[in-house]
């Protein structure tokens, strides 16, 4: 019985387009303190556009209501639990929003002097401070504007000290488990990819790593905890045998989660790694995006950071743009320095302790749920969980239903799913995070969710085939949409 | 902790339940000596009101309150009331990417119509959901147009902004791709027509341009076009400066247009987050970076949403996706499409239309302190000046008086050393201008 | 068919007490920066108390989900048409919102000393002068909390003259078509309450009027606009009749959405009136309140306003407090002076010709839906509609249909209803007032829903009397609520 | 213009459905010499923006910044940073009064939370869904006991709120009722207890006290109790600081607590919109003015809540109702609710602790430069200090340090010529304090 949700109605609402009409207005400006210009004149007559074709034409009630609207047909952390694995959808705290608000900080500009931006440097300063003490590394950058623009940024940072020792050489190892975009970044970066196989207990196996571990080999790129979310208990072999064969250890952070306060992985021999601000460190994920992904290395990658740098001169900040080993610039300005504001309120309001205890939490609750449905769903991986738990729809699927079909089904119950079918190594995997925001409260309807859904299962799949029962979208035809893509509206 | 919801009595049930005692249970397998010993060395929580404070005091040490100058890439524009209110509801802020379509639908619709909106400023068939901002647009749109072509070099105008050069040679250096500049005319400001024509052969992928350029000036892209075509080669438009499409003829003429919408609803923020955009022709739509949302319809035939041709995408293709980017930049795309939703076509014309106002007053200000524009090409609301004295030295006058002034353009450009660009919006009052113009005397 | 609204879930939510749960917590004070005291010390053991039973105890992210699924139970002006008859239901700018929570305004203490309060006296200011101007009146008091607050002032004020003339008298009279706080003002003022009819015309019949006057009638209270929508024709010489007879006219303006830009109150013999801020002026109901009643009078009452008053003394601004003929203070400090700021952003906002235009969109809205349905609902008055249209379910009861029952099924299909029930000399009255801020869409909408609604009762009467079937909470039992009361809950 | 939601043509089109040329015709019917043949002499509507420049003006004109040692009936507490973006959200802002309960049930379940944590925290048994304000509470709590003990006579204390006692009397001044001042002890601070007796008697329907008292002193709300009761009136207690309920025991003797929750989540602005409460016992429930929200059952037997009672009040039983209010303060109470949310059981008596040991300091403070209480009563976060100069000296130094310092209170008790009440609460600083001080001395 679903005890989560309730049906009601939601307003039904066209698209912009479609309730435009020629002269309605949102906007008023303010007159013109100076004289007009004609811009036919301005700009000369063939530069100038004619009215923008198709463009809305609405009042303000109606963009107010458009919206508003809109957003009634949207799930969000601040409805329920979202327990995506490896996107750790905790909650987004309101103070976050306020101080990034905030006039100085909201309008101040990249290119203002360094005499007037020491408060915004030394937001920089603090984070970069605060990010190298939590992951043990010497030093942080934190330019990149997501977690694969971190990764790019380290691997590059890899290339340029190799380059450095002499050869950039041409492979990057990546396990089977990995997430699509670190293969991506390597070949982006101009590397070959060469996969590792995960062994049986869904750790990097180190007989596949040996054997594929030659002199060509610039770097592994291993996620600790792994996307099974399993701790990797040979990271310090794996980093021992890379570095002696004059490889380097990249660490996919996205997992960060289940460390923080418990484990650095500068201590466990992690030469680059970067950080997802918008998962470990609370800034919101805002429909998919924006987000932030510093990159913290060890001593031997400083000087191969990207510029600019924000260095201490005296008592002043200043941001240090010529660095003769640098990489370069990965992103105009200084990266996406309003999630980073973010993150720094979140690590504040925390301190040490609280972030320790939070992670407490985060790993307490992945495996009360594993706990708590594990004798209903096949868990391919024994050991111990750390933030998230992966199932897989093995004993369902014998039914006829898979992962995605469990999936819809929880959506009625009122939940929005777990990730569906990552990682690859699992087939059919459910793989869920409910992050240490979650209640009691909210983890036990979970549970009770995923158990009636199984019983469903073995007693009607096809109730849990034919899912979804109770939104007003029902299930989406995806494959119409990519084999005849619609991407914009036409009159 | 106010941010985790359980009772101490709570979390030692869960344990118990887990046959554990202690929270350090939890953490039991890891390697000891992977293990932590000790505490952070970071300071102990604080409360929200000295959160506030601390962030009150960073801003009132960066220059808040002050009139500034600046553009290059970052521009203050009025931020209409409706949408923080709007985007800050936490159906939209505090959602995932919308891969569940079903519950996904309201940031669905937005992304579908934002790229609908984009694709109608830019004079472009389709744009996608977002990049991460401009400077990072310009390698994805450079390798997409490698991609199209097959080809590998690429030429980028010397008006290009310098940080999107930048950022575009970081992520070629390591890979085979050469990048040669295309000079512009030292009078108009233009890009160099004959050098663009010198260096373009049928090794060139794509010609990088932008316009309005670094300078303010605006390029004639539709001879440039049939120059880049000519070769058969692409031909990609950066913009920085959106609001200029509000006044000036689309780039239609362009393979790819690629740019920054910052000027759309979010304040300079120290330069992020932004909005990159990307839209192009229909036909290269397979060969497009990052998200894109399509129609469909649902189970019983209502129109829906949903993110498609994730076939280019790293999470499915991996190694050979179009591109590596995953979380991009929604929110502020929201932010944009709630800013062309309030101001519309009459509004962003009208808008662009007092930008060029107050620039063309700035520019006269300026002009009559001897401060001369440096070149004759036509320009939106930025443009370069050279003082009678030292650009540093009418900033550091500028700042006694409180006000940011202009980017002294040596820092990118030695042979313009002695110039500087300056920029004005709606925003800026015909007093700033003028207050500003004493700095110049 | 429903074309409005569809069917989605919506989320369970708890009372907080049910969520609560010892040592869960939402705050965090910074410490203290002085001596800590012991509360027994200080304050005396016995005036301490000791935990307060059942108070809750829940996390910041339980508060924002709390409040967050609760509001997607609620109906909003921001999610569409809002049609209650006599509460003008417009859109609220959200710049008004914004406005109001700038710092040195809503930090401004109503004791700091005026020249230090220039700002928010200026605010005051203009907002009476403003307000004068659009109901030609001599002067306003902004001190009323809300309407009925207004009416209070307004007939003390007229307490206090007539006293000042020699004799308070005894009797207001109130048409029968009047809202319930006129006559629960009367009489709260002291005052017997006498009715008068209205004529077949829904207007006030003069003869009846003419009747009941006499010297011990101390005002007559009328609304105008009244609530059937009706402008009073006569309303001159009902003002004359009255001051022949040493009256004073009393004008609710709760119908002043009708008349701003067009009339004027006091250019018709209006004596004093009120005027509600919170519908006629945009500031926003928020479930119920706040709003704001000032109160207009003509030069003769102006002696008797309420203190303090703002003056003008030179260039600055002050509170004057002490006016003899005052009839006194009716509430502390400055009255609802945040619900000032947002009405007076309003007004600036629209202007002079601005507030005009908005009129002719409110009454034209009113009209159009008027024309739209008035071939299938009862009219009981025919003379022209200003700012709403009030029908009767003359023909639908005839089928056993109610308006209340139409009322419901009106929210299946998606829309807020209108007034219900009121104004009592309409039996079974449907009072519809739209507002300006309604597009021609939403109105069409809801003409084709109350179209397919008449329809439904002549085909269907029971899937009318047996609405609600869209909503989360189906027909609630108001009868059990009222007859054993539960205001509160217990463990 | 923005708020209007039509094209000129479908405003014409409208027109035309009702055979109309001209806007002008929608008011034909008026009569002429009602009719208004000029324009509103109110300047032309404002962008947003110069909007809220006009407002950031006035705003600057009004202390902005200042710390404050004003109590007095308006506190300066910390605002939960969750409760704007909470009671912001559409679905609660825009909602009218929740008679359509159906669609309501946000609102209504809020309200009912609402009345069950203010019985809670003031130890009645039942509280409704808000008043105005503390000041209009006044007037209707003594209607009540009016009511209930069909007696007219009303006792208040010398020591309630004066602005209170004004609204009293406005409102009773032109019905018969007369209302009478009980004195206070000019050591202590507390009620005459003397002087209350001799007052009391059987035409008395109540006697209105304050305590915290207008002083801050703390009264001995049940030996008063015990006397109101000997003779069969009732007790009203009144409070303007709702902080003080977080430490201080329940006023549970008292028949009627009514008081002001300003201080739970609204800035001062200036006086208002407050949020009046007013809890009582269950039996007087059909005495109780304004709205109540009730709990039943909906159709499919779900608990369900609705405005209840709705006879005692004026919408149907028009002037024999137990008042004559309909709007409230919803909104202003919703942040209360949100308020109480946030602190909690504990945080609550966190909040007033520190509002304590902040005053002792002030109180020290004050005292060192020659500054005694007047009072010995107990007091919560304020108190009456007499200075060594003159109070409007005192506040003039501070002003001069850009502090607003306390309130004069010869302005409301000549007796008390030369002292004045002076607050402090969590937000005021230890530095602020010591600041205020040197104006003593
Ligand atoms: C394991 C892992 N690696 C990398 C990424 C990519 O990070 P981002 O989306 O911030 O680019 C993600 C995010 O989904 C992830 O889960
Ligand atoms: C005609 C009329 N008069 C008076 C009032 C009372 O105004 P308020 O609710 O602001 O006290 C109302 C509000 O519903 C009304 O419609």
């Amino acid at each position: 019985m679903i005890k989560k949700v309730r049906q009601h109605q939601t307003q039904n609402e066209p698209l912009l387009f479609e309730r435009s009409q020629p002269g309605k207005k949102a906007y008023q400006l303010p007159p013109l303190d100076v004289p007009e210009v004609d811009l036919a004149q301005a700009l000369g007559a063939e530069n100038v556009r004619d009215e923008i074709a198709g463009f809305p034409e609405v009042s303000e009630v109606e963009v107010i209501r458009h919206y508003t609207r809109l957003s009634t047909w949207n799930y969000a952390i601040d409805l329920g639990l979202y327990p995506l694995g490896s996107c750790t959808m905790k909650y987004n705290p309101r103070v976050n929003e306020h101080v990034a608000r905030i006039d100085g900080i909201a309008w101040s500009h990249p290119y203002q002097p360094d005499e007037l931006s020491q408060g915004v440097l030394r937001i920089q300063w603090d984070l970069e401070t605060y990010l190298s003490e939590i992951t043990g590394m010497d030093a942080v950058t934190l330019q990149p504007a997501a977690g694969a623009h971190g990764e790019l940024t380290g691997i590059l940072l890899i290339r340029a000290y190799l380059e450095s020792q002499g050869d950039a050489r041409k492979v990057v190892l990546i396990p089977d488990s990995a997430h699509g975009t670190n293969p991506a970044t390597a070949a982006i970066a101009g590397y070959e990819v060469k996969e590792i196989k995960s062994n049986e207990s869904g750790m990097i196996d180190l007989a596949s790593l040996e054997a594929a571990l030659d002199d060509s080999v610039a770097a592994l790129m291993v996620t600790n905890p792994n996307t099974v979310g399993i701790f990797e208990q040979d990271i310090k072999k794996v980093a021992d045998m890379l570095h002696a064969k004059g490889a380097q250890l990249y660490m996919d952070g996205a997992n960060m989660n289940a460390l923080v306060g418990w484990a650095r992985p500068g201590d466990f021999g992690v030469d680059v790694m970067h950080l997802n601000l918008h998962k470990t460190f609370s800034t919101p994920h805002g429909g998919g995006g924006p987000g932030a992904g510093p990159v913290a290395v060890k001593k031997h990658l400083t000087p191969h950071l990207p510029v600019p740098r924000v260095v201490l001169h005296g008592d002043k900040y200043v941001l240090e743009h010529d660095r003769p080993g640098t990489i370069g610039r990965v992103r105009a300005f200084c990266g996406n320095f309003g999630v980073l504001v973010r993150a720094l309120s979140y690590i504040l309001a925390h301190g040490g302790d609280g972030l320790r205890n939070a992670t407490v939490d985060a790993v307490l609750n992945a495996n009360y749920i594993r706990k708590g449905i594990e004798d209903r769903y096949h868990l391919p991986y024994k050991a111990p969980s750390m933030h998230e738990a992966v199932f897989a729809d093995t004993l369902q699927s014998k039914l006829g239903v898979k992962t995605g079909d469990l999936a819809k089904r929880l959506i009625d119950y009122g939940f929005h799913p777990y990730t569906v079918s990552f990682p690859l190594i699992v087939h059919g995997a459910l793989m869920i995070e409910p992050t240490e925001t979650e209640s009691k409260g909210e983890l036990d309807a979970f549970i009770d969710a995923m158990r009636a859904i199984a019983d469903e299962v073995e007693n009607d799949p096809e109730l849990v085939k034919s899912a979804l029962h109770s939104t007003r979208t029902k299930r989406v035809n995806e494959t119409l949409a990519a084999r005849n893509p619609i991407v914009r509206w036409e009159p | 902790m106010r941010y985790l919801p359980k009772s101490p009595q709570e979390r030692q049930d869960m344990l118990a339940a887990l046959g554990m005692e202690r929270p350090e249970d939890l953490f039991a397998h890891l390697p000891a000596d992977v293990r932590l010993g000790r505490a952070l060395e970071i300071p102990t929580g604080k409360s929200e009101y000295e959160i506030i404070d601390y962030f009150k005091a960073r801003a009132a040490e960066s220059g808040e309150g002050y009139p500034s100058f600046l553009g290059a890439g970052a521009y203050r524009h009025f931020r209409p009331v409706v949408i923080d209110p709007l985007v800050t509801r936490g159906e939209f802020l505090t959602s995932y990417t919308p891969y569940q379509a079903e519950i996904s639908q309201g940031v669905l619709t937005t992304i579908f119509e934002f790229q609908t909106m984009v694709a109608q400023l830019t004079g472009m068939e389709v744009a996608n959901a977002s990049m991460y901002d401009g400077s990072t647009a310009t390698p994805e749109a450079a390798m997409m147009a490698i991609r199209l072509t097959g080809r590998d070099k690429v030429l980028a105008a010397g008006s290009l902004h310098p940080e999107y050069r930048q950022v575009l040679d970081t992520n070629f250096q390591h890979q085979a791709f050469p990048v040669e500049t295309v000079g512009y005319d030292p009078k108009t400001g233009r890009l160099d027509l004959a050098d663009l024509e010198a260096k373009l052969d049928d090794e060139t992928a794509a010609f990088i341009l932008q316009s309005p350029n670094f300078f303010g000036v605006i390029e004639d892209v539709k001879a440039i076009a049939n120059l880049v075509h000519s070769v058969g080669a692409k031909l990609v438009v950066m913009f920085t400066e959106a609001v200029s499409l509000g006044a000036l003829a689309p780039p239609k003429d362009a393979d790819i247009v690629a740019g920054e919408l910052q000027s759309f609803a979010h304040p300079p923020s120290y330069g992020g987050p932004y909005c990159g955009v990307l839209a192009t022709k229909r036909d290269y739509i397979r060969q497009i970076p990052g998200r894109l949302a399509g129609q469909t319809v649902d189970a019983d035939g209502n129109r829906a949403f949903c993110l498609t041709l994730s076939t280019r995408e790293q999470h499915i293709r991996r190694a050979k996706a179009t591109s590596n980017i995953c979380t991009n930049q929604a929110l502020v795309a929201l932010m944009g499409a709630v800013f062309m939703s309030v101001y519309g076509k009459e509004g962003l014309r009208e808008l662009a239309a007092q930008n060029v106002a107050k620039a063309r007053y700035l520019a006269e200000a300026l002009a009559a302190k001897g401060a001369k524009a440096v070149f004759t090409g036509p320009y939106f609301n930025e443009l370069v000046v050279r003082p009678k004295v030292a650009p540093a030295k009418v900033n550091e006058r500028a700042l006694e008086n409180r006000i940011i002034g202009g980017l002294d353009l040596a820092r990118f450009f030695p042979e313009l050393e002695g110039a500087m660009l300056v920029c004005a919006t709606e925003m800026t009052t015909r007093e700033q201008i003028d207050r500003f113009a004493e700095a110049f005397a």
